[in-house]
């Protein structure tokens, strides 16, 4: 079921993230985490990538970020290798962590002013604040993040990771601290922000129904260490709504995955 | 004018009401000298002071000096302010004990456990043929509300004390009886003392201090002159001046001791041999490894006779 | 479980629910005693144990003073205060030393702080030295200090940094290590250098560390300038309470006591105050909030 | 967004990859020096910068010893602690200040700690006035212990204990509080007495603050104790410290502290090895950690 | 569509938990949490309540449970008031809050050695292995938590519930801080252990599906102040599989309170 076979077809468009051979070991615990695993993201699709905990999908998600070097294995984002943090990657993790000493505002332009100073930051105050309604959180500029909801807070982190305009958007289980009715609305909104830019998205999560409905192809992973057992295209209509989940096809391939997944478990 | 810190060793004015005296009556400016008192607590803090330049006049014992000298710090004793000894072995008014005999078998409440209080009184029991140890002990209790809580706790039968502790005491209500001999009153107190280096390059600065001291006691000891003393006196303490009986009492002590058993040598003079008692104390305490090869550096006279001539 | 489940609204069952079925939550009369009523029957039984120990003369008055004499004595030196005498200056005097001392000690302990906290070497080979000196009485030092500074205020503020440094070291290290992974993470991948992620992140994240290393330090500041006094003279009160202990002026020494903890009391609500204007965020814990009242 | 995706696998975009595209993780030199090695760098430099100021007489000899002349003084005392001679006797009496100074504190912190944390009365009326009592110069109730207490090593426990209690209650407190939420209600759907709450539940919670309180207690209970001694006489290291520094034996006053300082740092670490022991559950932080050692 | 129109047909038995009139108002903060809920719990069923967050979910299970006093109405457990912690009710939160100086085996006769004392609980030693054996914990009696994932963790807390033999369950969100994976397997562990031990539980949840795969009857609450806006039989057959998730009928009425609930939030 692994190696070669995992192609999924039907698929083009320009190559944005290509990944060769990647394989982390953790020398200090002697974990072997990752294992040889090749990858190519084309512009404007959307990825998940789904498997049992552990398996080394967030240290995937890592390295691809360039936040930690792979033990071997070559990572190529728009034709540049990948050799440490870079500003056309967007990310975004399963806590909001917004800083509680900015306001909404402040929060979302914090990667401007990282980069290019206060004086760039304040410059895209305005473009926040589109980025603000997009999102639905108008009225909510200049508040602190304490009076925020848990949805409200991963709304304001999509507004930051997007607000630096990044090529390719790595999501690791972004909205799965929510509960979820939100979590579905979420996940709606993040399809119609990723439309709407025609964003390259690749996302990490736990959540079976989370990944069909957002994903034009979902990899399932093998437990540690973690290779693709399989890519599976997901050929649903878009713009897909919350009914989607009710379609017949819906079920199925919810249900081959979760087979997938659970064999996995015993392999 | 030359500028001249003093540093002494307890914050209490009527204890150096000479020097408060001279301050209050100007009499340093008059010779031209910018003087500043300040206070630390102990001998030892005082040569440590005037070993760093912090001051050039100090007022320290005579066995830290001793001790100073050992370590190689080159200070000299030179005026001898409190002439008589500063120390004495009081003990509560109905005690039995009437001489230092009666103190077998007692222990004696002494400040700390090798202050100079403890040569001082053990060299007046050796005279008695007592051993320490054997016949008494020390007990250290500190001083203030120390010393008093071990009399109202029985923990003592006498204290080796500074006077002015006893006078305090007895203004507070603890009733004590002094049974020093006569003879002791020569370990004498805390003088005052600079380096050697200072005392070579500004002996007119000492000359004139010295004289300006020498008048001011005398003023000081005019009872015509008893209200302006405790005036500048308050001046320099405030809080001490407060109270007026205690500052009263503690002004008595302070006359007499300060005051030389033999006055014809003049104010400020130190009899070798009552160094030698502290030399011989010193090394007999343990503050000194070894007896000093120069005594004699260790003080001077030598300023004595100008500095009452020139007091007149 | 069969296919059986519940229902909603009367039906047989219902008519077995006795009338009164309601319970109220139970507050004890002492939590609902206003709190200055507490503290001041506090005070009054605490006055009144003291005056019978007093009465019954088991402590010698010049050891422990009266509590009448001591709070005519607060009267004296109120005034004293109030009319600007010489305690006002030993007030004054002091309070600059605790000042100073304290804008020391923050400084110094706030560097040290970042080389423990932010640097192997800091915390591998440098803390160990700062727990052992921690370790010793500082006391022992006022003299280094008096013969490098003198006998003005200098040595008395060098005293109290020296006490009062340690707790802002461990504040800033612990508070400088208290930003989450994913907060670091999120630096990293902004692209953050060293500096900015220590400015940006880890300094803000650890302001109440920080500040509680900060509290502790304006008590200690305080004690820190008075022993100073003690044993380096000067004009503080710090002198003023070694001249009244020196003369058995013993309800003098508990009015003076008196004053300097509420001179130490003001410095820790001043931290107390600024913690809660420039770290707004933060919420204190129930036990911190009565630290700071 | 449209029917595109992601291939795995070669194919053309992947020939443009160039080999070497592997990035190392960065350690800096100094953070893989070894410890000791980084810590007697630091001592050997301390030493020097010392022995550079004592050999251009910057500073007395009766202020600051030479670093020579303290290491050898180090072995003096340490053959007489060797050779059980008197210095061995006023080690243990210290010793014996500081451990029962500690265990009293423990205690009254600790009670007084489930006062403050469990009652509102003792919350809202008794903290304050702790507060106000922790900011008092402690010293000055020396007195009032030696006339309770006498010349004996009691009146330095007291003193050593009533300036080590307060972060035990600080500690206390604080712990109490941790217990969250769901861990209070869990509790309370058993059925749980407050005392088996407070048995079963928020003591073990706040082991931690507690011990972090017991280890500042394990440190400011030896200045108290050698504070006691400097002021209330006795036969214990304060003392020796005390008769040395009035000798001007500076030497010997550094190398004394340096004894008491390690005697500060076993008890620091016998607390931070019964933490380990007893609340095995809790890893410290990094900071804390590096405290303990 | 709310009131008398929502007592769901065809559910019959001993009732066992029976509310009338519960409300809840918060005097410090003026919130009113609960209006006039009425509620029969018949034994052997296992139904849900599903709302928008801060409706008033756990506040009713808190006052079901003892642990809070509701403002007006009454709550009757087997014919007795409720008027107190009971140890006839068993509960389970989001956290499974196991003592990390406990053991497994410790934590699960905690509840026993609270109201009976060490020794009874060292009496229920057996038992409590074999509901670890029930749970699939075997192996991990003398471990500590520290130990444990979040699922186990989880699983113990279920031991612990279970060990006093409550007449009844309350559950509010008790798998939510768990991955979708691990959360549909608890899920499944759960019908198993109450169709085993034809309990009566209550169900918190923020899941349509979780609440539907597991409930004879599922509640919709509405927005704060929370009653009951309607009550659904859910007549899938027992035992539930997840590929029950597949079955229409069950998409069918996942749709149906998704629907209720968006109408909730905009009444
Ligand atoms: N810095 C590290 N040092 C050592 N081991 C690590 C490190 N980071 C991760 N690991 C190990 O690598 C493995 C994979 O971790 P990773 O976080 O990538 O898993 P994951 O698939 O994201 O799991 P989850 O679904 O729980 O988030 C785990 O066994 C983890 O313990
Ligand atoms: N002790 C309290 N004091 C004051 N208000 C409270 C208290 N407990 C809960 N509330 C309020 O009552 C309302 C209902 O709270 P509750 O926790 O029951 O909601 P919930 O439905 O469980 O929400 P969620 O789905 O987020 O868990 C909320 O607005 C909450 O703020
Ligand atoms: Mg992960
Ligand atoms: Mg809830």
């Amino acid at each position: 079921m692994a190696g070669d076979a995992i192609a999924p077809v039907g698929l083009t468009g320009r190559p944005v993230y290509e990944l060769r051979g990647v394989s982390k070991t953790f020398a200090r615990r002697n974990v072997h985490a990752l294992d040889k695993v090749d990858l190519v993201l084309r512009e404007g699709t959307f990825s998940a990538i789904i498997g049992p905990s552990g398996c080394g999908k967030s240290t995937l998600l890592k390295i691809m970020a360039g936040l930690q070097p792979p033990s071997s294995g070559s990572v190529v984002l728009e034709g540049k290798p990948v050799m440490g943090p870079r500003r056309d990657i967007g990310m975004m993790f399963q806590q909001a962590t917004l800083f509680p000493w900015r306001t909404t505002l402040e929060n979302i332009v914090l990667p401007i002013e990282i980069r290019d100073g206060k004086a760039a930051a304040r410059a895209k105050y305005d473009e926040a604040r589109q980025l603000i309604d997009l999102v639905g959180l108008k009225g909510f500029e200049n508040v602190y993040p304490s009076e925020l909801s848990g949805g409200m807070a991963q709304r304001a982190a999509i507004c930051r990771m997007l607000i630096t305009e990044p090529a390719v958007l790595l999501l690791d289980e972004p909205f799965s601290a929510l509960d979820e009715l939100s979590r579905d609305f979420m996940n709606m909104e993040l399809q119609r922000i990723c439309l709407e830019r025609n964003a390259t998205a690749f996302l990490v999560t736990h959540s079976i129904p989370e990944a069909v409905i957002l994903s034009d192809v979902v990899y399932v992973m093998s437990p540690r260490p973690g290779r693709f057992v399989e890519a599976i295209t997901i050929d649903l209509p878009r713009p897909r709504t919350l009914d989607t989940m009710a379609d017949p096809r819906f079920g199925a391939l919810v249900h081959r995955i979760r087979s997938l997944l659970d064999q996995g478990a015993f392999q | 004018g030359t500028q001249i810190t003093v540093v002494l060793p307890n914050p209490s004015a009527i204890n150096n009401f000479p020097l408060y005296v001279a301050l209050g009556e100007k009499m340093f400016d008059k010779e031209g000298l910018q003087v500043k008192v300040e206070a630390v607590d102990g001998s030892s803090q005082v040569l440590q002071a005037m070993s760093a330049g912090q001051a050039q006049i100090g007022q320290p014992g005579a066995a830290p000096v001793l001790a100073a000298r050992a370590r190689g710090v080159d200070v000299v004793f030179l005026y001898n302010h409190f002439a008589k000894s500063v120390f004495g072995v009081v003990v509560p008014e109905k005690s039995a004990i009437k001489t230092p005999a009666d103190l077998k078998g007692a222990v004696i409440g002494v400040g700390t456990a090798d202050g100079a209080e403890v040569g001082f009184t053990r060299a007046i029991l050796t005279d008695l043929k007592m051993e320490e140890g054997k016949d008494y002990t020390f007990l250290p209790v500190g001083d203030g509300g120390l010393a008093a809580a071990a009399f109202l706790r029985g923990d003592i039968k006498a204290y080796a004390a500074a006077v002015s502790d006893a006078a305090i005491m007895e203004t507070r209500g603890i009733d004590l009886r002094e049974i020093t001999p006569e003879q002791y009153l020569s370990y004498f107190g805390n003088g005052y003392a600079v380096m050697r280096s200072f005392m070579d390059q500004n002996p007119q600065a000492i000359e004139k201090f010295g004289r300006v001291l020498v008048r001011a006691t005398e003023f000081g000891l005019n009872p015509a002159n008893r209200d302006k003393v405790m005036q500048h006196t308050k001046a320099g303490n405030p809080q001490e001046g407060e109270d007026t009986k205690l500052s009263t009492a503690l002004f008595e002590q302070v006359k007499d001791r300060i005051t030389p058993a033999d006055t014809s040598k003049g104010w400020g003079y130190q009899p070798p041999e009552h160094w030698e008692l502290w030399h011989k104390s010193a090394v007999a305490s343990g503050i000194l490894k070894a007896p000093l090869p120069d005594l004699k550096a260790a003080y001077t006279n030598q300023f004595v006779e100008s500095w009452n001539k020139g007091a007149k | 479980m069969h296919a059986q489940g519940a229902t909603v609204h009367g039906d047989v069952a219902a008519e077995a629910v006795p009338e009164q079925t309601i319970w109220a939550e139970h507050v004890s009369w002492i939590d609902r005693v206003p709190r200055w009523v507490s503290m001041l029957a506090l005070m009054i039984g605490f006055l009144a144990v003291w005056q019978i120990i007093y009465l019954i003369e088991l402590i010698s008055p010049i050891i422990l003073p009266s509590p009448l004499e001591t709070i005519q004595d607060l009267f004296v030196v109120g005034k004293n205060l109030l009319t600007g005498d010489y305690m006002l200056l030993a007030l004054w005097i002091t309070t600059q030393e605790v000042l100073l001392g304290f804008i020391i000690a923050v400084v110094l302990g706030f560097a040290l702080g970042v080389l423990v906290g932010e640097t192997a070497f800091g915390e591998r080979a440098v803390m160990p030295y700062l727990v052992a000196i921690n370790t010793m009485p500082k006391v022992a030092f006022a003299p280094l200090f008096v013969s490098w500074l003198g006998f003005g205020i200098g040595s008395k503020v060098a005293l109290a940094a020296f006490i009062a440094f340690f707790p802002v070291i461990v504040g800033t290290a612990a508070g400088l290590h208290a930003a989450d992974q994913n907060a670091r993470m999120l630096f990293k991948t902004m692209g953050a250098s060293r500096w900015q992620t220590l400015v940006q992140l880890k300094l803000p994240t650890g302001m109440p560390h920080f500040f509680s290393g900060l509290k502790n330090a304006a008590v200690l500041v305080v004690v820190g300038a008075v022993v100073g006094e003690f044993l380096g003279g000067g004009k503080g009160f710090g002198e003023l309470i070694r001249v009244a202990a020196a003369q058995l002026n013993t309800p003098r020494v508990f009015s003076l006591i008196i004053y300097l903890s509420l001179l130490g009391l003001a410095t820790f609500w001043i931290v107390a105050w600024m913690q809660r204007r420039f770290v707004f965020w933060h919420k204190e814990s129930v036990a911190e909030e009565t630290l700071a009242q």
